[in-house]
Parts: C-alpha cells; structure tokens; sequence
C-alpha cells in the first residue's frame, strides 16, 4: 500500500438498505486492508452503527437526504467518516448505558459499540452542519 | 443473513431457537413480535436460544433489553441460552450481562425457572 | 421496492483495487434488486469492465483521477452509470473483435461483454468531458 | 479469488491446472510468465486445465489469445481443457471458441497434440 491513503466514498440514501450495504463494503475494504475477520466484523458493526444514527437521527428518515461513507485506507490505519445532513450531535451529551440507571434503557449502545470495537471515535459537525462520525481502526500487523 | 425462529414448549417454559441476524431491518422487529405472541398466549417464562444468532447490532440488544422488561412486567422471566463469542462480547462490552440470567445447558436452563 | 429509483453513489480513485471493489458492490446491489446469481455475476463483470476501461483508457491509471459509478435501482431495472475524468470515446470506433480480422487481437473485448451480458449499453459524454457508461439490465421476475 | 497454477508434464504435453479468476489484476500477468516460462524450457505444446477458473475478464481472454499466438508462433499448440458454463458462455459470446480447439477429456486432449 502506497503512503497515500487509498479513499472510497460512498454516497448512500437514507434508506433501510443502505445500512447493510455500508456494512457490507466496510467489511470488504477492511478484509483488502488485511484485518483479519475478527476486525473486519467490528469495523463492519460499526459502520453499520454509525450509518443506522445517521439514518434515524441524523437525517431522521428522509430518504432525499444523503448518508456519505468515506473510507480512507492508510498504511497501518483505516479511517471512516460517517456524515450526515442532520443537524449533529455532542458526544458529551450521549449517556453512558452501562450506568445502572441507563442499564434497562432500550437505545443508547450505539456510541457505546463504536467506541469499543474502534480504536479511535470522534464526532464533529460535518461541512453541511450534519454530524461527522469519525472512527480509527489500527491495522495489527504491517502487510502489503 | 435474515432471522429465523422456531419455538417450542418444554415444561412449561416457551423456547425461541433463534438463527442469524437481530437488526434494526432484520430480526428485531420479528422477535418483539414473538415475545408479545408468547405473553398474549400466556407463556411468561421464556428462553431464548441464540446459538444460531450470529450478528446484533444496537437495535438488536435494544430488542432483548425490551423483551426483558416487558416480561418481567408480566410477572415472567427472560432467560438466554448458549451466546457464541461474538454474542458474548457484545453483552460483555454493554454490561449487559449483569442483567440476563445466561445458560450454556439446555435442561440446566428449563431447570433454573 | 418504490417507484423511485434506490440510489447508490461510489466514488473512487483510479486504482486496481477500485476494480473488484464496484464489481463486488455491483453483485451486492444486483442481489438485493432480486436478480439471480448468474445474473448477479453478469453484472459485477459488467461493472468490472466498465471500470477497468475507466481505469485503464479514460483516466490513464492516473490515481488522483476520480471514477464515479452509480447504481439506479428501479422498480423494474437496474441502471449502471460509470463515468472517468478521460475524454470520452464513441462506441462507433470500437472495432467488432468478432470479426476474423481482429480475432487474434489481444483487446477489444470489455464492450462486446457489457453489451452481450447487460440489456441495454451506450456511452455518454460525462457532465466534466469524460467517458459515461450507461447500461441497464432489467429484472426478469419482479419481486418485492 | 485470486489465481493458482500448477503445472505438470504428460508425454511431452504441458499441462496447467489454473484455479480461481484471469483478470487484470489477478492471474492474467502470471498466466504470461507460465507460457513463456514453458517455451523458454522446450515446451511449446501446452494444455490449459480451466475446470477451476470461474471468473475470465477481457483482460483474461486477451491474455488466452495472446498465449495462443505466442505458442504458435514457436511452433506449438494452446489447447483448452475442461470449461465450466461460465468460462463456456465467455468464448461463445467472443467467438474465441472458433480459434481454440477445446476438449473435456484429459486423455483425448493429450492424445490430440
Ligand atoms: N447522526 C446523529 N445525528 C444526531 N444525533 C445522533 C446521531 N447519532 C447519534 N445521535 C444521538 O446520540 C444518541 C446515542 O446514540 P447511540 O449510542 O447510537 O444509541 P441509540 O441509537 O440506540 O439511541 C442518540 O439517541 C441520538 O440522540
Ligand atoms: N473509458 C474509456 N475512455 C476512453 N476510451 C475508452 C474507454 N473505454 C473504452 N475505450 C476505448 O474503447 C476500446 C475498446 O474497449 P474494450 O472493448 O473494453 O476493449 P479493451 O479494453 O480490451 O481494449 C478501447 O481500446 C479504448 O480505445
């Protein structure tokens, strides 16, 4: 792999089956980039999360609005940004489920999940004012 | 990929085997309707199956936390037989495992109600 | 499926990877849109043609260069936009590479394939200048 | 995916068994290396086991056509062995099948050199 990350943008409705679909690509870009499939099952969980807030909250439904998945394949690293056409969200603001009294709450795990399973979780305001999620997986082992 | 689930009485406690997915557009929707089904027709201790279940996502886990309230409302109990490892982390990384009564044996499981 | 066409959008650097890539997703979209497994292959190999020649002739394997390809998933078709930053090519200058003449030429096969595995196949001027592939494949049962 | 090939001599035949996909990017550069690794060792009659290949792009059959002339052109023979439907359909449509002589025998195929 070339210092230059290699990109893959995808630009998706908001629509139930873009949520595979993103899943499904993020698998594939992750199995290119040499994770093994442990990893690429996390890094497809979480585009699927990422791409799930954006179509219930971020673009709340509406199919016009567009979900964009960019994957970014740098040497030891793969970077996923999820944006929407929302109006964005604080990470702050998102309680912690585990806390016994969020425990019986049914949504919240989302945030959660991303984190855990990437190695890095970020969220800005998108160029549009949407959210941007951003999230970092490491690669393990160096190849190619 | 999908969801499919096939249930079964044993001794009074309502068995679901469930196999594949537990999304948002998969199998979650189905599963609540499977519990409300079970309750309506008056099972209140139920066992869930997943050893089929392969992927949950947010909505998924949503789902079972759902399923465990409203069964305990009831008067019932939810309880979760054989996780695999992906299962497993997905409770252990949730805490969510504190709450569910987890079995690996089917009979030591309709044993425990 | 509605009467409005699902959209798929990807963009991607002029690399070999992006190849295989929209020819997996290309056999992702044709499955979900109900199409049968030869189907689903003829397809992905449609894809596969249309972005290797973007590849190869339209962008000149220049990496920076862009290759778009867009899925239109109608009620009773799938049509397949693959548009490079080349200056485009007419599909009258293609020689028939079944005629004895060009028999044992090494090219000139990729759009005898779109044409014979697709329905419909043409090529555009893209909106910057560049080549536009446009084909279409319609859906033999309907489903959903 | 990706390309594999193994090659064995039978009477003076060289025989390549090919598995998984001839594209651009996959076993078409190799393929090349193979044919004139063989004419540069004295082998110009050449037997291509397609039965594993599932996948042909153009880039592929432009690679078959052009071991073809090659090995011609030194006197030999390509000869093609075992297609499944797909690999089938692909000379059908090229009407490369009129250049190649194609067997589904392995005995009959070298015999035929
Ligand atoms: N793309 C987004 N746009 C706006 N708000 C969001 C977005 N993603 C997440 N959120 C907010 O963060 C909260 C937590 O999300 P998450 O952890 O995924 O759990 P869940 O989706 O189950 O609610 C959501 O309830 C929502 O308020
Ligand atoms: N995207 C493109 N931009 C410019 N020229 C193209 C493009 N695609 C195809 N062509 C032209 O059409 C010819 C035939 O293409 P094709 O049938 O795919 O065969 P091959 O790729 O084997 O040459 C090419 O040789 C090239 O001159």
């Amino acid at each position: 792999m070339s210092s230059k990350p290699q990109r893959i943008e995808i630009v998706l409705e908001t629509l139930l089956e873009s949520i595979t679909l993103a899943e499904e690509v993020g698998v594939r870009v992750a199995a290119a980039a040499g994770f093994d499939e442990d990893d690429q099952y996390k890094i497809g969980l979480a585009v699927h999360e990422a791409v799930m807030n954006a179509f219930q909250y971020g673009n709340e439904q509406q199919r016009e609005k567009k979900i964009c998945v960019i994957f970014e394949l740098h040497h030891e690293k793969l970077v996923i940004h999820v944006t929407d056409q929302g109006t964005g969200f604080r990470l702050d603001d998102v309680p912690d489920p585990r806390e016994d009294e969020n425990m019986l709450v049914d949504s919240g795990r989302g945030v959660l999940l991303m984190k855990a399973f990437m190695d890095e979780f970020d969220v800005q305001v998108g160029h549009r004012g949407g959210a941007e999620v951003v999230m970092t997986k490491h690669c393990r082992t160096q190849n190619t | 990929m999908s969801f499919r689930a096939t249930s079964r009485e044993i001794t009074g406690v309502m068995m679901f085997d469930l196999v594949g997915r537990i999304t948002l557009g998969e199998g979650s929707a189905m599963l609540r309707d499977l519990v409300r089904e079970a309750l309506r027709g008056g099972h209140n201790k139920i066992l869930m199956n997943l050893s089929g279940i392969d992927y949950i996502d947010s909505t998924g886990l949503g789902e079972l936390v759902s399923a465990y309230r409203l069964i305990k409302s009831q008067g019932g109990e939810l309880k979760l037989l054989k996780l695999n490892k992906k299962v497993t982390d997905l409770l252990q990384v949730t805490k969510l495992y504190t709450i569910f009564d987890i079995h690996n044996e089917e009979a030591q499981a309709i044993a425990s109600f």
